[in-house]
C-alpha cells in the first residue's frame, strides 16, 4: 500500500464484526452488529431507547462480563488485534476508555480524586499528572471550583463532566462515550461536543459516541450508524444521514422541512409507526 | 457370623476437637482390640461406624437417627456431649436404645428406676465435684476447716458446666464455705474479666469445669493474674495431657480428677500395642495418643460397652447377636470384678464396678492427679463421693424429671 | 481503684487486639466493598500455618535457633497468605465483579468454610502453640501507691504495641499511596473502576494479601496467648462491633473502636456482670456499638452514607 | 387547547414558596428563592447544572428540609414538609437519576403508586380475604390503564432493572401518575430520550395536564420542549433566581442567555 | 415444547393474579403437594423423615421468615437464631406454666413473642442501615443467647438450663411417630408458605420491596419506612419464631440455647441467599441444599467404600460446602430460585436457542 492511499483512506481503528450479545444466557440483545471506527474520526451510534447502543459499547470495552452479558458471535478488532479476551484494564492501556452512561463517579472520592484515578494506568511523574489535571480543568473550569467536594454530592452535570474528565486523564486514543449530553444544560452540551471536536482535531482522539440527541450528534460526527432492535438499520456519512428524510422524520423531529412545536403533536408518533 | 453394632459418636472437629480426637481414638481402638485379640465377643464380631457431631446437638440427633437401626440395632450411644445426651434421652425412651454416658450426662440418671435407658457409669459431675471438695478438705485439714473458705467454680456456660452447681451448693450449705460462680461464655477464649474478678476476690480454691480451648486459656489467664495453679482443680474433661502439655511449666501444679484411675497404664495398653498398633491398624496412625488420659478413658468406655454385651450374652445366649433391649439388660447387670479387670488388663485403671436397676452409675471411684510440668502424677488415694450429698439430689431431680415427663417409675425391688 | 485501673488496662490491651482483627475487615471493605466474613478463618489459617511451620522447620532443617525458625515460619506463612489471596481472586472475586454486597458477603462466608476445612486438613485440628518469646508472667506497677500493686500483663503490652505499630504503618500506606485512591475507587463502583483501567484483580490480590498478613500478625498474637485452635476463627466475631463502631471504612476507627469496645466490655463485665449473672460482655459490646450507631449511623469515623435523589 | 383556553383554565396559586434557603455544609444549594405555581399550570424550572433545580423539588415534597422559608400548599402553611404529608396532599414526582424499585416488576412499581389508596390490613392480605382481593383488582385495573397509556404492556412483568433507560423513565412517570396527584413534579423526564420519544412525552404531559387538570412542575434541559410546553418558567443559577416569567420573556432575558442558554439559542 | 404459556389468555385480572398463573406451574405444585402429603408418609423411612425432611421443612419455614426481612425488605439480619430461640422458649414456657394451652396455640404464642422481640430489635433499622444493621442484629443474637442461658426463669429454674417437651398431641391426635411429626410440620409449613406468598405479592409486599430498593422514593410515594420496616420485622420474626418452636418441639425435643446460636443464624442466612433473595420457593431450594449437602457428603464416601476418617471427611465437607456456596454464587448470584426461573425461561423457548 502506498502512502497516498493510506492518507486518503484512514486506517480502521476499531472494527466490530457481526457481534451477538446475550445477557444472562437468555436475553438476546445484539443480533449481529457490525461497525467500524476509522482512526481520527468521530462515529455516532444512534437509535431509540433499548436499541442496544450501550450494549455495543460495553461489548467493545469488555465491561459486559460485569453485567452478566456475553459476546456469543462475531469479533472485535482494535488496530487489527482481537480484543474480546482482553480485560478492561488492558484495553485502557491500549488507549480505549469508556465513559459510562449514567456517570458512575466514585461517590466517596472528591472530584479531584476521581480525576486522579483516571490516570491510574499511566506511569507518569507528579508533574505530568498535574499537567493532565490542569488540562482537564481547562476544559471544565466548573470542576476546578468544586475539586474538593465529594462527587456524590455534586449535581448531575458536574458528575458528567467528572466522568469525561476522568477518562481524559487516561490519555486515550479512543473514547467510547455513552450519552454525554444526557441531563446537561444546553450550553454545556454544546461545550462538551466542542471539547469532543477539539480533542478529536487537536489530539487525534477517535470517538465512538452513543447518543439520543441525534441532532447534535450528527452535527459533530463524521459518520453515523442507526441501531434499531439490536441491528444496524442504516449507516452513512453524518451529512448524508442528516439529509435523509426518514432520519429527519424519526430522529430529528423535522418533518416537511421545519421543526414542529412540541405542543402541536396531536398524537403519539410511536403508535403511529407501529401501526404503519 | 453374628455381628454386633456399636455406633461411635465423636467430635474430631470444632472447638473441642483436641479432647474429642484421643477420646474417639480410644473408643475405636478398644473395639479393634476386642476383634483382633478375642475375635469379638464370644465370636460375635463388633462392627462400628463413627459419626461426626462437632459437638452440635442437631448433628448428634442426625447421627443417632442414621445409626440407631444399623446392623440389627445400636448397642449403645456414648454421645460425648451433655447437650446431645439431653436430646437423645427423650428419643431413646421411645426407640429403646441405651445411652452410655461415662463421667458425664445427666447426674440424676444414675437413678435407674426413672432412667431406664441411661447409664452414667463410673461417675457423674456430682460425684466429681464431691470428690474435689473432699480433697480440698483434706488439704485444709478436715471438712470442718472448710468453713469460711472461698471456693470458686469457673464453668463453661452450658448444661455441661452448670451440672455440678447443684451439688456444690448443697455442699456449701452444709460445709459452710462460700461458693463463687464464674460462668464463661462458650467457647471460652474470653476470660480476662473473669480472672480479673478472681484476682480481686482471691478464692482459696478454684474448680474448673471447662472443655476444649477453655482449659489452657484458663490456666494461662491464671498465670497472667498470678493465681496459683496448685489451687486449681480441673474436671476430668479438663485434665488430660492435651489440655496442658503445650503449657508445660506454666501449668505446673494444676490438679485434675480422674475417673477411677484413667491416668495410669495397664496391660490393656500393651495388648493394644501388640494386637492393633504393631499390625498398623491403630486408629491414630502414629500412636501418640495411646496412653493419654483421654484415650484411656475412651477405651474404658468401649470396654464397658463390650462387657455389657458380654453380660447380656451370658443371659440371652453366648455367641448370639444381642438386641438393643438385651444389651440394656447387660448394662444394668454389669458386675466387673477384680478378677475380670485383671483379665481385661484394666486392673490398675479401675476398681470393680457393679450396676443394678436402682444404680445405673455403678461405683464412682476417682483420684486426684497433678501436672508436674511434663506429665500427670497421681497424687491422691482413692476417693468415692459422699452419698450423703449425692443421693438426695439424684432422688429429687429424678423424681422431678419423672413428673415433668409423666414417666412411670420402675419398681426395682420387684424383679 | 487499683482494680479499676487493672480492668481499664485489661480492656485497653484486649481492645488493641480487637483493633488488629478489625483492621483486616476495614482494609478489605475499604478496598473492595466486600464485608469479609472470612477474616476470622484467615486469622485461624495464618496462625495454624505459623504454629506448624515453626514446629516443622526445625525438624526438616535441623535448625536449633527458635528465632530463626520463627522468622522462616513467618515468611512462609506470609507467602501462604499471599497464595490464598491469589486463589481467592482467581476463583472467587473475579467472577463476582459488580455484584451486590450481600452476595459478596455470602461468598466470603463460603470462603471461610473452605479455609476452616483446608487449614485443619493441612495443619491438623489439635491445639498448637506459637512461641515467639512473649513474656508471660505478670508484673506489678504502682506498688507503692496501691496495696498489691496494679497488675499488668507484659504479654498484652507487647501485643498492643505491635498492633499499634502495624496499624500506623498501614494507615500511612493507604493514605499516602496512589494505590490507596484506586482502592477506594474500587470500593465505590467496580464497573467504573474497571472502565478507567484499574485492574481489579491485581488490586484485590494486594488487599487480600495485606489483610492476610494482618491476620497473620493477629493470629500470632492471639495464638501465642491462647494456643492455636479452631476457636481462633471466632476472634472475628469479637471484632465485628469494633468495625461498625469505628466505621467500616476507617482505619483510625478500627483503633478507637477497638479501645472503646475493649474497655467498655471489661468494665461492664466486671462492674455490671455480677448483678445480672455475668457473661454479658459479648452482647454488651454489640449493644454499645448499636447505641453509638443510633447517633451516628455510619460509625465514629465512617464515611457518611451518601443518598441523593 | 389554544393558549387562550389554557390561560383561562389556569387558576389560583396552589403552591407558594417563600424565601427558601437551603445549604449543605458550605454549599448553598438555594438562596432566598420565592416563586409560586398556579393550579393547572405547567411550570418549568430551568438553570445550569448544579443550579439547585432538583433541590427545589426535593424541598417541595419534603425530602430536604430548607433552613429558611415557608411553603404554602393549597392554603396550608408549612415550614417543614415531610414526604409522607406531601404525598397525602397530592404531590407526586419523578426522579432525575431514576429512583425506581429495581427488583420489582413494572406492574408492581406502578402499583406502589396506589399505596396510599390501599387500606386493607395485613391479615386481610395474608388470607386474601374478599375485600383485599377486590381492592387489589380495582387498583390493578387503574394501573393497567396507565400501562396501556404509557405503552409498556409488553414489559408488565419484567423487573425494571432490566429495562432500557427510556422505558425506566416511563415507569417512573407511571408510578407518579398512579398516585393521581394534584401536583406532579417532573425532574428531567426527557433526559436520554430521542426526539420522537420527547414528542410523545410532551404530548403526554400536556394530556395529563389538560385531561386531569394536574398541575405540573417540570425541570428540563431541552429548551425546545420547555419553550413549547410550559406556561411560565423560572430560572435558577447557582441557587439564585435570575428570571421568572413567560417562556418568551425568559428566552430574551440576557442574564438567562449568559448563564444558561448560551449564544446559539 | 411442553412448558408454554401460549394460548393461556387471561381475561380477568383476577385470573392473572392467581399465585400460579401458568397452568403447568399449577400442575406442578399440585403434584408436589400430593407427593408431600400422601406419598412420602407412605414411603419414606424414619431416618429420611426425621433427619432430612423434618429439618428441611422447618428450616424452609424459618428461611421464608428471614427472606421476608432480608429478601423482600432488604434488612440483613444475622440474628434470626435469636428469634427462633424466643419462639421456642416462649412456646415452652406456655406449655410448662399453662399446661392446658393446646399445642398449636403454644407454638403460635411462641411466634407472637418472637414478634414482640423482633419489633424491638427492628427499631434501630429506622436509623441504621445495611451492613451496620446486619452487625447490630448480632446484638439480638448474643443477648437472647445470654438471656436464656442466664435467666433461670426462662428455663423454669431447670438446674442444667436444658429444657425438654413432654409427649405432644394436637387436636386430640398424638404427634409422636416420625410420620405424625412430619405431617404436623408439613401443615404448618404449607399454610405459612401460602400466607407469606400472599403477603409478598400484595400491597404490603410491595411496600417492603419499595423500601428495600429505594427508600427515599418509597417515602415520596407515601410509604412510611417505620411501618414497612417494622411490619417486615414483625412478620418475619413471627414466622421465624414459629419455626423455632417447631424446631425445638418437633425436631429436637430437648434443647439448650446452643441449638439457636450464631451458626443457626448464619445457616438461615445461607439458605436465604443460596436459595434466592426475595423468593418463597427459593427458601425451599436453599433449605434443601443446606440439609442435603452435608448428609450427602457424609454418605458419599461410605457408598463408594472409601475409608475416610470422620474428621477428614468433616473437613472436606466444610471445604466442599464452602466451595459449593461460592460456586453457586458465581453461577447465579441471585440464587437457586433464579436458576430455576432461568431454566423455565429456557424451557419456554426450547427447542429454539433464543
Ligand atoms: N444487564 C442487563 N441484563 C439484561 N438485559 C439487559 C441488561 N442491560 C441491558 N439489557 C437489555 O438490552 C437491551 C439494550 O439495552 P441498551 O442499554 O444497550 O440500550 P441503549 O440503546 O443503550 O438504550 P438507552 O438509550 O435507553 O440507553 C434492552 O432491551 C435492555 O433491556
Ligand atoms: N444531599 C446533598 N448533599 C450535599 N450537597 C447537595 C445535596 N443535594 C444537592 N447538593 C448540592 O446542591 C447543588 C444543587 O444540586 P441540584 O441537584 O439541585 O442541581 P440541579 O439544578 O438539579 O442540577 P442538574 O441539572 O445537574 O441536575 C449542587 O451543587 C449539589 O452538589
Ligand atoms: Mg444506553
Ligand atoms: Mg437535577
Amino acid at each position: 500500500m502506498n502512502a497516498s492511499v493510506e492518507a486518503a483512506v484512514p486506517r480502521i481503528l476499531l472494527n466490530v464484526n457481526g457481534i451477538e450479545v446475550i445477557y444472562n444466557h437468555v436475553i438476546l440483545v445484539l443480533k449481529g452488529v457490525s461497525l467500524c471506527v476509522p482512526e481520527g474520526k468521530i462515529v455516532a451510534l444512534l437509535g431509540a431507547n433499548g436499541a442496544g447502543k450501550t450494549t455495543t459499547l460495553r461489548a467493545v470495552s469488555n465491561l459486559l462480563k460485569a453485567e452478566r452479558g456475553d459476546v456469543t458471535k462475531g469479533n472485535i478488532d482494535y488496530r487489527g488485534e482481537r480484543i474480546e479476551r482482553l480485560t478492561p484494564a488492558e484495553l485502557v492501556k491500549r488507549g480505549v476508555v469508556q465513559v459510562m452512561e449514567g456517570r458512575h463517579c466514585f461517590a466517596h472520592l472528591t472530584i479531584e480524586e476521581n480525576l486522579l484515578t483516571g490516570a491510574y494506568t499511566r506511569k507518569i511523574s507528579r508533574g505530568e499528572l498535574n499537567a493532565s489535571l490542569d488540562k482537564v480543568y481547562q476544559y471544565f473550569p466548573r470542576l476546578k471550583q468544586r475539586r474538593s467536594s465529594q462527587s456524590g454530592y455534586t449535581s448531575g452535570g458536574e458528575q458528567q463532566m467528572t466522568a469525561i474528565g476522568r477518562a481524559l486523564m487516561a490519555n486515550p486514543n479512543m473514547i467510547l462515550l455513552d450519552e454525554p449530553s444526557m441531563g446537561l444544560a444546553p450550553q454545556i452540551v454544546e461545550e462538551i461536543f466542542e471539547i469532543v471536536r477539539d480533542l478529536n482535531q487537536r489530539e487525534g482522539v477517535s470517538f465512538l459516541l452513543a447518543e439520543q440527541n441525534t441532532n447534535i450528534a450528527l452535527r459533530y460526527a463524521d459518520y453515523g450508524y442507526i441501531l434499531e432492535n439490536g441491528r444496524v438499520m442504516m449507516d452513512g456519512a453524518a451529512k448524508a444521514l442528516a439529509e435523509n428524510e426518514d432520519v429527519k422524520e424519526f430522529y430529528l423531529g423535522v418533518s416537511s422541512g421545519e421543526r414542529k412545536s412540541f405542543r402541536d403533536n396531536k398524537f403519539y408518533r410511536r403508535r403511529k409507526r407501529w401501526l404503519a | 457370623a453374628e455381628e454386633q453394632f456399636v455406633p461411635l459418636l465423636a467430635y474430631r472437629t470444632g472447638s473441642f476437637a483436641p479432647l474429642g480426637i484421643p477420646w474417639a481414638d480410644g473408643k475405636m481402638d478398644y473395639l479393634k482390640l476386642v476383634n483382633e485379640r478375642d475375635g469379638g465377643v464370644n465370636g460375635v464380631k463388633i462392627v462400628y461406624e463413627e459419626c461426626e457431631t462437632a459437638y452440635a446437638t442437631d448433628r448428634g440427633v442426625e447421627c443417632y437417627e442414621r445409626l440407631k437401626n444399623k446392623s440389627g440395632g445400636a448397642s449403645g450411644f456414648d454421645t460425648q456431649s451433655t447437650g446431645i445426651t439431653f436430646a437423645l434421652t427423650d428419643k431413646a425412651i421411645v426407640d429403646g436404645f441405651t445411652i452410655e454416658t461415662v463421667g458425664y450426662g445427666l447426674s440424676q440418671s444414675a437413678d435407674g428406676s426413672v432412667f431406664k435407658w441411661n447409664f452414667p457409669l463410673l461417675g457423674t459431675y456430682w460425684t466429681a465435684a464431691d470428690v474435689m471438695i473432699q480433697d480440698i478438705a483434706k488439704k485444709v485439714g478436715g471438712e470442718d476447716k472448710l468453713k469460711g473458705k472461698k471456693i470458686a467454680l469457673v464453668y463453661h456456660d452450658s448444661p455441661y458446666g452448670k451440672e455440678p452447681i447443684a451439688l456444690l451448693q448443697a455442699r456449701a450449705k452444709s460445709n459452710g464455705f462460700d461458693l463463687q460462680l464464674y460462668p464463661v461464655t462458650a467457647p471460652g477464649v474470653q476470660q480476662k474479666s473473669t480472672w480479673l474478678q478472681i484476682r480481686q476476690s482471691k478464692p482459696d480454691f478454684l474448680l474448673l469445669w471447662s472443655a476444649g480451648i477453655m482449659t489452657p486459656t484458663a490456666i494461662r489467664e491464671a498465670q497472667a493474674v498470678g493465681y496459683p495453679r496448685d489451687k486449681m482443680y480441673g474436671i476430668w474433661w479438663a485434665s488430660s495431657e492435651n489440655d496442658v502439655q503445650d503449657l508445660g511449666a506454666v501449668a505446673k501444679g494444676y490438679n485434675g480428677i480422674t475417673i477411677h484411675n484413667s491416668a495410669d497404664h495397664g496391660r490393656v495398653h500393651e495388648d493394644l500395642k501388640k494386637h492393633v498398633y504393631d499390625k498398623g491398624q491403630g486408629t491414630d496412625t502414629n500412636g501418640k495418643y495411646v496412653g493419654t488420659i483421654a484415650h484411656t478413658r475412651g477405651m474404658m468406655i468401649s470396654m464397658l460397652q463390650v462387657e455389657a454385651i458380654r453380660t447380656a450374652q451370658e443371659k440371652y445366649g453366648k455367641g448370639k447377636h444381642m438386641t438393643p433391649e438385651q444389651v440394656r439388660w447387660g448394662f444394668e447387670n454389669l458386675n466387673i470384678t477384680k478378677e475380670r479387670l485383671e483379665e481385661l488388663g484394666f486392673a490398675k485403671l479401675m476398681r470393680p464396678v457393679k450396676t443394678s436397676c436402682k444404680n445405673h452409675m455403678g461405683d464412682d471411684w476417682a483420684r486426684i492427679i497433678q501436672w508436674n510440668g511434663t506429665k500427670f502424677d497421681i497424687v491422691s488415694d482413692w476417693y468415692q463421693s459422699d452419698k450423703k450429698f449425692v443421693d438426695p439430689l439424684v432422688k429429687e431431680l429424678a423424681a422431678k424429671y419423672a413428673s415433668e415427663k409423666k414417666l412411670e417409675t420402675r419398681n426395682c425391688d420387684a424383679s | 481503684m487499683a482494680f479499676f485501673l487493672e480492668t481499664l488496662f485489661g480492656g485497653l490491651m484486649t481492645g488493641m487486639l480487637y483493633s488488629l482483627v478489625a483492621l483486616g475487615f476495614v482494609l478489605i471493605f475499604k478496598a473492595s466493598g466486600v464485608f469479609n466474613f472470612a477474616q476470622g478463618a484467615m486469622v485461624l489459617i495464618a496462625a495454624l500455618s505459623m504454629a506448624r511451620f515453626s514446629e516443622w522447620i526445625p525438624q526438616w532443617l535441623g535448625i536449633e535457633s527458635l528465632i530463626l525458625a520463627n522468622v522462616l515460619a513467618f515468611i512462609i506463612s506470609g507467602i501462604f497468605m499471599w497464595l490464598i489471596a491469589v486463589a481467592i481472586e482467581r476463583w472467587v472475586l473475579r467472577y463476582l465483579v459488580n455484584q451486590e454486597g450481600t452476595t459478596l458477603l455470602m461468598a466470603t462466608i463460603g470462603i471461610s468454610y473452605f479455609l476452616d476445612g483446608m487449614g485443619q486438613i493441612i495443619f491438623g485440628s489439635s491445639v498448637y502453640s506459637i512461641d515467639v518469646g512473649m513474656p508471660k508472667d505478670p508484673v506489678f506497677i504502682l506498688e507503692s501507691v496501691f496495696e498489691g500493686g496494679v497488675l499488668i500483663s507484659l504479654e498484652d503490652l507487647t501485643a498492643a504495641a505491635v498492633s499499634a505499630l502495624l496499624v500506623a504503618v498501614l494507615a500511612v500506606f493507604f493514605q499516602y499511596t496512589s494505590v490507596g485512591r484506586a482502592l477506594r475507587a474500587v470500593a465505590d463502583d467496580h464497573q467504573a473502576a474497571q472502565s478507567i483501567g484499574i485492574p481489579l484483580n491485581r488490586i484485590w490480590v494486594v488487599v487480600w494479601t495485606v489483610a492476610g498478613i494482618v491476620a497473620l500478625v493477629a493470629g500470632i498474637i492471639w495464638g501465642s496467648k491462647f494456643g492455636v485452635q479452631f476457636t481462633l476463627s471466632t476472634a472475628a466475631l469479637r471484632a465485628l462491633p469494633v468495625v461498625i463502631l469505628g466505621g467500616l471504612t476507617s482505619v483510625p476507627g478500627a483503633i478507637v473502636g477497638g479501645l472503646i469496645i475493649g474497655v467498655g466490655e471489661k468494665l461492664s463485665e466486671v462492674y455490671v456482670g455480677p448483678f445480672v449473672g455475668g457473661g454479658i460482655e459479648i452482647w454488651f459490646a454489640y449493644v454499645l456499638a448499636l447505641v453509638f450507631l443510633l447517633f451516628r449511623p455510619q460509625g465514629l469515623f465512617g464515611e457518611k452514607i451518601i443518598d441523593r435523589v | 387547547m389554544s393558549q387562550a383556553a389554557r390561560d383561562q383554565r389556569i387558576g389560583d396559586i396552589i403552591l407558594d414558596l417563600q424565601n427558601i434557603s437551603l445549604a449543605f455544609g458550605g454549599v448553598k444549594a438555594l438562596t432566598d428563592i420565592s416563586f409560586d405555581v398556579r393550579e393547572h399550570e405547567i411550570r418549568a424550572i430551568i438553570g445550569p447544572n448544579g443550579a439547585g433545580k432538583s433541590s427545589m423539588l426535593n424541598v417541595i415534597n419534603g425530602v430536604y428540609t430548607p433552613q429558611h422559608g415557608e411553603i404554602t400548599l393549597a392554603g396550608n402553611k408549612f415550614t417543614k414538609m415531610n414526604s409522607r404529608r406531601a404525598a397525602e396532599m397530592g404531590i407526586a414526582r419523578t426522579f432525575q437519576n431514576l429512583a425506581l424499585f429495581k427488583g420489582m416488576s413494572v406492574l408492581d412499581n406502578i402499583m406502589t403508586g396506589r399505596n396510599l389508596r390501599m387500606t386493607s390490613g395485613i391479615l386481610a392480605q395474608a388470607f386474601r380475604l374478599g375485600s383485599a382481593e377486590r381492592e387489589e383488582i380495582a387498583h390493578r385495573e387503574f394501573v393497567e390503564n396507565l400501562i396501556d397509556f404509557l405503552e409498556i404492556q409488553a414489559y408488565r412483568k419484567t423487573p425494571v432493572g432490566r429495562l432500557p433507560y427510556g422505558l425506566q423513565k416511563r415507569v417512573d412517570l407511571g408510578r407518579a401518575l398512579a398516585m393521581e396527584p394534584r401536583i406532579l413534579l417532573l425532574d428531567e423526564p426527557m433526559a436520554g430520550m430521542n426526539i420522537e420519544e420527547k414528542q410523545d412525552m410532551s404530548r403526554f404531559i400536556l394530556d395529563v395536564n389538560e385531561e386531569y387538570g394536574t398541575t405540573i412542575v417540570l425541570i428540563e434541559h431541552d429548551m425546545g420542549v420547555v419553550m413549547d410546553v410550559s406556561d411560565r418558567v423560572v430560572v435558577l443559577d447557582y441557587g439564585k433566581k435570575i428570571g421568572d416569567g413567560m417562556p418568551d420573556e425568559v428566552r430574551q432575558n440576557p442574564e438567562v442567555i449568559r448563564a444558561y442558554l448560551g449564544a446559539s439559542h | 415444547m411442553f412448558y408454554r404459556e401460549n394460548g393461556q389468555f387471561k381475561s380477568t385480572y383476577r385470573a392473572d393474579q392467581q399465585i400460579f398463573p401458568i397452568r403447568q406451574d399449577r400442575f406442578f405444585i399440585l403434584l408436589v403437594l400430593l407427593v408431600a402429603f400422601l406419598l412420602i408418609p407412605l414411603l419414606a423411612s424414619n431416618y429420611f423423615l426425621q433427619a432430612i425432611l423434618i429439618p428441611f421443612l422447618i428450616l424452609s419455614l424459618a428461611a421464608i421468615g428471614l427472606n421476608i426481612l432480608v429478601g423482600y425488605c432488604g434488612q440483613i439480619s444475622i440474628g434470626s437464631g435469636a428469634f427462633m430461640a424466643v419462639g421456642a422458649y416462649a412456646a415452652w414456657n406456655f406449655g410448662v406454666r399453662m399446661p392446658a394451652t393446646p399445642l398449636v396455640v403454644q407454638i403460635l404464642l411462641g411466634g407472637v413473642f418472637a414478634t414482640l422481640v423482633g419489633v424491638v430489635f427492628g427499631v434501630p433499622s429506622l436509623r441504621i442501615r445495611g451492613l451496620y444493621l446486619a452487625v447490630t442484629t448480632l446484638a439480638a443474637q448474643f443477648f437472647v443467647d445470654w438471656a436464656f442461658l442466664r435467666i433461670p426463669f426462662f428455663t423454669n429454674y431447670s438446674s442444667s438450663g436444658n429444657v425438654s417437651v413432654p409427649a405432644l398431641e394436637a387436636f386430640g391426635l398424638p404427634v409422636q411417630t416420625p410420620v405424625q411429626r412430619y405431617l404436623f410440620v408439613l401443615i404448618f409449613v404449607a399454610v405459612f408458605a401460602l400466607l407469606a406468598k400472599n403477603l409478598v405479592r400484595g400491597a404490603i409486599g410491595r411496600q417492603w420491596m419499595a423500601i428495600r430498593d429505594m427508600d427515599v422514593a418509597a417515602s415520596v410515594i407515601g410509604i412510611r419506612p417505620i411501618y414497612a420496616k417494622l411490619t417486615a420485622f414483625a412478620v418475619s420474626s413471627f414466622i421465624i419464631g414459629v419455626a423455632g418452636a417447631l424446631w425445638a418441639y418437633i425436631h429436637l425435643g430437648s434443647w439448650e440455647p446452643l441449638a439457636f446460636d450464631l451458626n443457626r443464624s448464619l445457616q438461615l442466612l445461607f439458605i436465604v441467599i443460596i436459595g434466592g433473595l426475595g423468593s418463597i420457593v427459593g427458601s425451599f431450594f436453599g433449605a434443601a441444599f443446606m440439609v442435603l449437602v452435608p448428609v450427602f457428603l457424609t454418605n458419599v464416601p461410605h457408598m463408594f467404600g472409601i475409608p475416610l476418617a470422620v474428621d477428614t471427611a468433616s473437613h472436606i465437607e466444610h471445604m466442599v460446602f464452602g466451595g459449593l456456596i461460592v460456586f453457586f454464587l458465581i453461577v447465579e448470584p441471585h440464587g437457586l430460585a433464579r436458576l430455576w426461573s432461568i431454566g423455565k425461561e429456557k424451557l419456554r423457548i426450547w427447542p429454539f436457542p433464543h
